[in-house]
């Protein structure tokens, strides 16, 4: 292994190793699961098996309190880096500080946080929302009505975003006519999306936060009204089938989401911060759209719809067979 | 077994009394009054008149009044909502809650309550689909309704013969269920929903002409099915004695630890089934896809008039809960309220549902 | 006039006011099983009493073992409360909202003011309109949870690292402010509980609410009480949280409502109302908030904490039942 | 201390106690009549008008009486006339809806305990209003003052001692959970409770009913010294006998009206139950039904469980079998350890002839043991099921059909239970909870009546039910018995054991001291017998 170097490097454990600390607070949800297989199967690929060791602590319900205490069990365990999955974009501060007390670089990894002592790995959310709102701005057609579904109120990603999105979208000339949550949850997409549709039939687009991409298109086959240009994703296989399937029925769709493999991408920059290259303090990355044109290349037919996509990042080229090593539940 | 011969000894009881009380129970079924009693002890004047019928409506009816008064409303807001078709819509969506709301009832309904509800739902509906290649489609449907039972039969068990309150032992049970979920299953090894289980679910059937998915008249037939068990069963009627007073049941020499773990094998059957038939439809599984069940399905049954104490409810009432429930949402929907809105509405509802028949008897 | 006086023992703990009132209340299972765990933990983990680990685990369980204080009391009057996670986030973003514009203090009684409040509205509604408190709490958890929603939509607020000292930090030199926090509002407690009448009347009204009545009691009165000091001691929590989080967040109550019923279960506590105890109830927050730490050290996967949980609150709470069975059972052979 | 009636008919009361304090007329008993509306001037309660009504429901409709300083004034009439009303109007529990009553000249704030309490009117309630998990300590002393005051148990155990002592209580201990106790042993506390601190006007809703001879003894002389010291007495029973030996003066409540007034020593039991049923009525105990058969129902030697040293007894096909003694040497033991509601060990055990080991009230029912238990409402009704199901709640088995009385083949079998004992009732589907007292005690008796059972285990099962009703439930025993079913019967109703069982046992601290039959069963060598060993105490006026 490499040299320790100055800045935020650090020396490797006795056995040679780096030991990185990560953290997770919402335990057994498909991406965060698949984030955490590709997270393994990058630390023992080839080339990472002999630098680090990994240490994963789950936490659950999105808890800040959890969180915290899991991270500085973390720095009592004499890790020498903490990725962590930020619960809140605030919440973690007390660790943090304890953190950078002992010299522990901290990665905030997947989702933005507001510090000045992390670095930041993740998808670039805050335009995530943009993105899909102007493609649909892009493939509205004379009908400008149209319904929007947010994800979770009170989440900072929700909040964060919605507003800009809302703003792109009326600035772009569409009216927002019906308006619902979709939870990040497929199941209450598609009952939102139905109820919206029984009321506004005449709707000639959706725009669905980070979720949808399966309920949507199905309540508009549920209620037998044609397809409008659908904007909605979590990465769920069924969405890039969906996509293929329906297509020829008239589907146009943008499904925008972040790879869960950025856990992957934190780790790879873990690793090379702590062997002592210089890395950016805030690295935001696109998301993944599937769109009509590139949807057979995601859309997997041996697996089923609830399938977890985005197993790999760009730079990293992790196999689905070794990441599918990783993933189940433990 | 002579009836009238044994009045023979008592030189209190005055005949007169005797054929009036019998007359009016043998000859009307329905509780009237003392009719006609010239007995001089008939006790106070007791008014059947007044609002006293207002008493005898079957408590189930008022929230199916209830969705029907919102769903004018919607009407009234929005025109287009007042179709058969938007009807079906929202009966769908309500059923499904009422679908995974039954087991909660029969819990409620024997004094206890089921928390377990959310990851036995998860927990079946995952464990189908992780058995479906090793067992078949039917296998893995009956093993899955099986694992409910069993996860019911465990809570009975510690509920009875631990003496562990019923919401603590199914909180218990919740989070042990959460932790064999993340622990036993391979998310990866998850495959397609078997067809014949969309077919009973997100399929589309005509019924007297009307397109509807398959789920409303399953939640239907299952709801007609679950409550004639429960009016027109000795094991029914044991669940509400129990529920109603246990002690005075064990006194009765009825086997209430049998009665108590029957209603939550009942509960965890039901939770597993609903499990199936919201993987049937959504075609989605995760391990917190139960989550949003836990609040709710207590809300249906108590917006659906069962007493939390225990001793009353029905199926048909959760039904009526789940629809209002539905209604609701969908109103909030068409008035872009936004979701937030939609929880203080559930609120407002729920409390003004057990201010009208959420008192204790006698409180 | 055979006037058998009762020995009243010098050693008060040995009579009426300590050991048989711990066992009255149902405290003793839960006392012995912490203590089990405290030595396993420290057997596995000798640096949990390093200052920096105990503050750790102290931040961690002491905003659980106030919420559970609360929904004690709540149980003590016979009642449970589903809505004591939304009291929690909403009296967190309360304060956390005033601590961008207010001075601390004010905020401080701003968040107690609001957790009182939603008490009171709980317990108006359950002591005054006589509605069951788990249906009304039911209620109330959709109502406070949307509106700690339209309070601050998402996690934010003006907690500063000075609050954050002096709530959760290195204020003191050994000890990690928290716990004091935690002695200070469980010692009040106890004295109101066991040393005033209110505290008795609180006991008495969850065991037979008629029989307070009818004894001549404001049986509502104190159940109202109750439901505003239930209040209050999760407001309590909630600024602790706030604290160590250093953030204000409006779903941040959420984990605490199975959890803070799971505590008052373990503690012994009848939900039937009339009995439960302040001690086991800290020791049983304790125990069930640290279980995730501990498997942390001993390197167990995590997601066994939620197996190990539930199969504790079993064990600890069934034991005594299976106890007492077999002892019944001995003793009838013998006999 | 004698009880006044024999077994027959219609005998005069002799007044125990000499001179009546007024000079009432001897025929004071005005059946019918208005009462008096003559009031003294000097009258420690005045109650004019007194109506409660439960939305259709009126309980009380316009009562006027009142109470002279140092009287004891009964308050009698058939179940669900309005005693415990009245008595919980007086005492502030419930608020009337019109009429006022005054104390000592000054109105009565209505419908708060607290004021009631402070201008001097104690109540111990029928429905006993004691805190089960608080010490009797606590439910003593806590019942005043300010919600911030201190308290402190050891005070307030010391404080307990020092009344229970003065009110010769010697035997219950301050510091056990109420709950805990025997049911008599609550009925003290809430008389002891009722009697702290000398009140000016005490009443008592049949606060003798679980309360055996000695027990009332004890009773009477609380309320002589407190009469002595000028308090006055409401005393509400339906136990002729103590009327006759306590009341100085008594008014008749029939249907929330005062049916007449009587004076002591001016009465016979007829008249009084007549003026309570509105018509002639005679008190009237059936004889036991001659014995048929010699097969015995329920044998058991040696039978132990808590409370219960060892008991050995038989009980014949078609025999009434009493069991006496004081409240707390273990006949509640004894029945419930017989239904297995709770455990018991016995050496040797048969029903019907067959051998058992154990039993549960499952396996029990199925071998034809029936159990009427202490406490109706707790125990032995559902009271938010309808009248019919809880006649049928042992007989409902999972898979047969038609649950709903109205639907089931039991209909004609529980109209015929309801005819038999003539229950009250708006059919088979009213709810329970919404019967009297007394009528819901007949339907826990009633679900056993005509199921083919060996043995009947009954609880007391006339505790404060009126007079017609209990003679309506002995004609149901009676005949119970002539069908062959063997009756174990406690009762703290000596009268009863005496004139309507062919036997009795009586119990004296776990274990059986004495059996009676033929001339030996008088009501004195019952007594006797229950005492024996601490007559004593009896005569030291303590209750064992
Ligand atoms: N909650 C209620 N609602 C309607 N009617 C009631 C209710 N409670 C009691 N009743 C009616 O009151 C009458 C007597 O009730 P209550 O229990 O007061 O009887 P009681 O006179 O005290 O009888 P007992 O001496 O047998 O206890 C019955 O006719 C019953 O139908
Ligand atoms: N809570 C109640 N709700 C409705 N009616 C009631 C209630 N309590 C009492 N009543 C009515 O008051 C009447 C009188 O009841 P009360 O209890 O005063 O009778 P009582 O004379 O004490 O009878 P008992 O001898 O059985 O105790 C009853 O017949 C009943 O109709
Ligand atoms: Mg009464
Ligand atoms: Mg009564």
């Amino acid at each position: 292994t490499s040299a320790p170097a100055e800045g935020g490097g650090s020396t490797p454990g006795s056995d040679g190793k780096f030991v990185i600390g990560f953290e997770q607070p919402l335990g057994g949800q498909a991406w965060r699961e698949m984030g955490l297989a590709s997270l393994q199967a990058l630390a023992n690929s080839p080339e990472y098996k002999d630098k680090v060791e990994l240490k994963i602590v789950r936490t659950n319900d999105n808890d800040a309190a959890q969180q915290n205490a899991a991270m500085q069990n973390l720095i009592a365990d004499g890790v020498d880096l903490i990725l962590f999955d930020p619960a809140s974009s605030s919440g973690a501060d007390a660790a943090i500080t304890q953190a950078t007390a002992q010299g522990i670089p901290v990665i905030a990894n997947g989702g933005p946080y507001d510090s000045e002592d992390v670095y930041v790995v993740s998808t670039d959310w805050a335009n995530a929302g943009t993105i899909g709102a102007n493609w649909l701005l892009d493939n509205l057609g004379s009908n400008k009505n149209i319904a929007v579904l947010e994800g979770l109120a009170g989440v900072p990603l929700n909040e964060g975003s919605m507003p800009g999105v809302i703003d792109t979208l009326e600035k772009g000339g569409a009216t927002v006519v019906a308006q619902d949550t979709n939870g990040w949850n497929e199941a209450t997409a598609q009952e939102a999306m139905s109820t919206i549709l029984r009321s506004n039939p005449d709707i000639g687009g959706v725009y669905s936060f980070l979720t949808g991409g399966q309920g949507v298109p199905e309540a508009f086959k549920a209620a037998g009204i044609p397809f409008v240009p659908v904007v909605g994703g979590s990465g769920y296989n069924g969405e890039a089938c969906e996509l293929v399937e329906y297509g020829s029925e008239g589907l146009k769709g943008d499904m925008v989401f972040g790879q869960p493999a950025i856990y992957a991408k934190g780790l790879e920059q873990a690793v090379a911060l702590l062997e002592g290259q210089e890395i950016e303090r805030e690295q935001y990355f696109p998301p993944l759209e599937i769109t009509n044109e590139n949807a057979a290349d995601y859309c997997l037919t041996d697996k089923p719809a609830n399938f977890q996509l985005g197993y790999d990042f760009p730079g990293l080229d992790l196999k689905l067979d070794d990441v599918l090593k990783y993933y189940s539940g433990s | 077994m002579s009836t009238t011969a044994a009045t023979g000894h008592s030189a209190g009881s005055n005949p007169d009394e005797v054929t009036s009380a019998s007359g009016a129970l043998g000859t009307t079924a329905e509780p009237v009054g003392p009719t006609g009693s010239s007995s001089p002890g008939a006790g106070p004047a007791r008014s059947s008149s007044g609002l006293s019928w207002l008493g005898r409506v079957p408590r189930a009816v008022w929230p199916l009044l209830a969705f029907l008064v919102l769903f004018g409303i919607g009407g009234l807001i929005r025109p287009n909502l007042i179709t058969v078709d938007s009807l079906i819509g929202t009966a769908t969506f309500a059923i499904i809650l009422a679908i995974a709301s039954f087991g909660q009832t029969v819990a409620v309904i024997q004094a206890g309550i089921d928390l377990s509800v959310p990851n036995t739902i998860g927990f079946a509906a995952l464990s189908f689909l992780a058995w479906v290649g090793p067992l078949g489609p039917v296998g893995a449907f009956v093993a899955a309704l099986l694992s409910g039972a069993v996860i019911g039969a465990l809570n009975g068990l510690v509920i009875s013969k631990l003496q562990l309150t019923p919401i603590v032992t199914t909180i218990a049970m919740n989070g042990l269920l959460f932790g064999v979920i993340l622990l036993a299953f391979n998310f990866s090894e998850l495959t397609v929903v078997p067809d014949f289980v969309v077919a009973i679910t997100s399929a589309k059937i005509e019924v007297f002409g009307i397109t509807m998915a398959a789920v409303l008249p399953l939640g239907l037939g299952l709801m007609v099915v679950l409550q004639l068990i429960l009016s027109f069963t000795g094991w029914g009627r044991s669940l509400f004695v129990t529920g109603s007073a246990a002690e005075v049941s064990r006194l009765a020499g009825l086997s209430v630890d049998r009665i108590r773990i029957s209603g939550y094998v009942v509960s965890g059957l039901l939770a597993a089934f609903a499990g199936i038939v919201i993987v049937g439809y959504y075609q989605q599984a995760s391990a917190t896809m139960g989550a949003s069940y836990l609040l709710s399905s207590v809300a249906a049954v108590v917006v659906g008039g069962a007493s939390i104490f225990g001793g009353r409810g029905s199926v048909v009432g959760t039904v009526g809960g789940a629809l209002v429930l539905a209604q609701v949402s969908t109103l909030v929907t068409v008035l872009n309220l936004g979701a937030n809105i939609q929880q203080l509405i559930y609120g407002v509802i729920i409390l003004v549902v057990i201010s009208l028949y959420g008192r204790r008897r006698g409180a | 006039m055979s006037a058998v006086t009762p020995p009243v023992s010098r050693f008060g703990f040995l009579n009426g006011t300590g050991i048989t009132r711990l066992r009255r209340e149902g405290a003793i299972a839960p006392i012995g099983a912490f203590v089990i765990f405290f030595v396993v933990y420290v057997a596995i983990n000798p640096s949990l009493l390093t200052r920096f680990q105990l503050q750790t685990a102290a931040n961690l369980v002491v905003p659980l073992a106030l919420v559970a204080l609360g929904q004690l009391i709540i149980v003590l009057v016979g009642g449970i409360d589903i809505s004591i996670g939304a009291i929690m986030s909403l009296s967190n973003v309360v304060f956390a909202v005033q601590m961008e514009t207010m001075p601390v203090p004010v905020a401080i009684l701003i968040g107690l003011a609001t957790g009182l409040a939603c008490g009171l509205f709980n317990g108006l509604l359950v002591a005054y309109g006589g509605f069951p408190a788990i249906a009304v709490t039911l209620a109330s958890a959709f109502i406070f949870g949307s509106l700690s929603r339209e309070v601050l939509d998402a996690p934010g607020g003006g907690i500063t690292k000075e609050f954050y000292l002096a709530t959760s930090g290195e204020l003191l030199p050994f000890l990690p402010i928290s716990l004091v926090w935690l002695a200070v509002v469980a010692v009040l407690l106890w004295l109101l509980l066991q040393r005033t009448a209110l505290g008795r009347h609180i006991y008495g009204v969850g065991s037979n609410m008629e029989s307070v009545r009818a004894a001549g009691l404001n049986a509502r009165l104190t159940k109202l009480i109750a439901f505003g000091l239930s209040g209050v001691l999760v407001s309590i929590g909630a600024i602790l949280l706030a604290g160590s989080t250093v953030t204000g967040d409006p779903r941040s109550g959420d984990p605490y409502l199975l959890s803070s019923i799971a505590a008052v279960a373990l503690s012994g506590a009848a939900f039937t109302g009339g009995r439960g105890s302040i001690i086991g109830t800290i020791l049983a927050a304790c125990t069930l908030g640290l279980i995730g730490n501990l498997l942390f050290f001993a390197g167990i996967n995590s997601y066994w904490q939620y197996v190990i949980s539930a199969l504790i609150i079993v064990a600890v709470v069934g034991i005594p039942v299976v106890w007492r069975r077999v002892a019944f059972a001995v003793k009838g052979a013998r006999s | 201390m004698t009880d006044a009636q024999t077994g027959a008919a219609t005998t005069s009361v002799a007044a125990p106690v000499a001179s009546p304090p007024s000079g009432t007329p001897a025929d004071a008993a005005r059946a019918g009549t208005s009462p008096s509306d003559t009031v003294p001037t000097d009258a420690l309660l005045v109650a004019t008008d007194l109506v409660k009504s439960y939305g259709p429901v009126k309980a009380v409709q316009g009562v006027t009486f009142h109470c002279m300083p140092g009287e004891v004034l009964a308050l009698v009439g058939e179940n669900g006339a309005g005693k415990s009303t009245v008595a919980k109007m007086l005492a502030g529990a419930v608020t009337p809806t019109s009429g006022a009553i005054t104390v000592s000249g000054a109105p009565l704030a209505s419908g708060s305990v607290r004021q009631s309490r402070q201008s001097g009117v104690r109540c111990a309630f029928q429905e006993l209003a004691l805190v089960p998990d608080w010490t009797v300590a606590e439910n003593l002393s806590l019942p005043d003052g300010a919600p911030l005051r201190g308290f402190s148990q050891k005070k307030a155990v010391r404080a307990a001692r020092e009344l229970l002592d003065a009110l010769h209580l010697p035997q219950i201990d301050p510091r056990a959970a109420v709950g805990s106790l025997s049911l008599a042993d609550r009925q003290l506390v809430e008389i002891a409770r009722a009697l702290a601190g000398a009140p000016t006007l005490l009443i008592l809703d049949e606060a003798s009913s679980a309360l055996t001879p000695p027990g009332v003894a004890w009773l009477f002389e609380r309320i002589r010294e407190l009469t002595a010291q000028g308090g006055s007495v409401i005393y509400v029973s339906h136990r002729l006998g103590e009327i006759a030996e306590i009341a100085d003066r008594g008014t008749v409540l029939r249907d929330g009206r005062v049916a007449g007034e009587f004076v002591r020593g001016g009465w016979t039991d007829d008249q009084l139950i007549s003026m309570m049923a509105g018509r002639e009525a005679e008190r009237f105990f059936p004889a036991p039904p001659p014995r048929t058969s010699d097969a015995v129902a329920l044998s058991v030697e040696n039978l132990r469980a808590e409370g219960l040293r060892s008991v050995s007894l038989e009980v014949g096909a078609g025999e009434i079998l009493g069991v006496g003694g004081l409240q707390g040497h273990g006949q509640a033991e004894l029945l419930r350890a017989l239904f297995g509601a709770s455990p018991a060990q016995a050496d040797s055990w048969t029903v019907g002839g067959r051998r058992i080991r154990r039993t549960t009230p499952v396996r029990s029912v199925a071998r034809g043991l029936g159990y009427v238990p202490e406490d109706r409402k707790k125990e032995g009704l559902a009271l938010e099921m309808s009248v019919g199901e809880n006649l049928l709640a042992p007989w409902f088995r999972w898979w047969q059909l038609g649950g709903r009385p109205r639907l089931s083949k039991e209909r004609g079998w529980i109209s015929g239970i309801l005819s038999v004992l003539s229950v009250r009732t708006r059919g088979p589907l009213e709810l329970a909870g919404s019967l009297s007292g007394g009528n819901q005690q007949k339907l826990v008796f009633g679900r056993w009546m005509n199921r083919d059972r060996t043995v009947i285990l009954l609880h007391d099962p006339t505790r404060g039910i009126d007079v017609r009703a209990k003679q309506e439930l002995y004609g149901a025993i009676v005949d119970l018995a002539e069908q062959g079913v063997g009756i174990l019967w406690f009762s703290t109703e000596v009268e009863e054991l005496v004139h309507v069982c062919h036997r009795v046992v009586v119990l004296y601290q776990g274990r059986v001291a004495d059996e009676l039959t033929g001339d030996r069963l008088t009501p004195d060598a019952v007594v006797g017998a229950a005492v024996t060993g601490s007559s004593a105490a009896i005569r030291g006026g303590a209750v064992a």
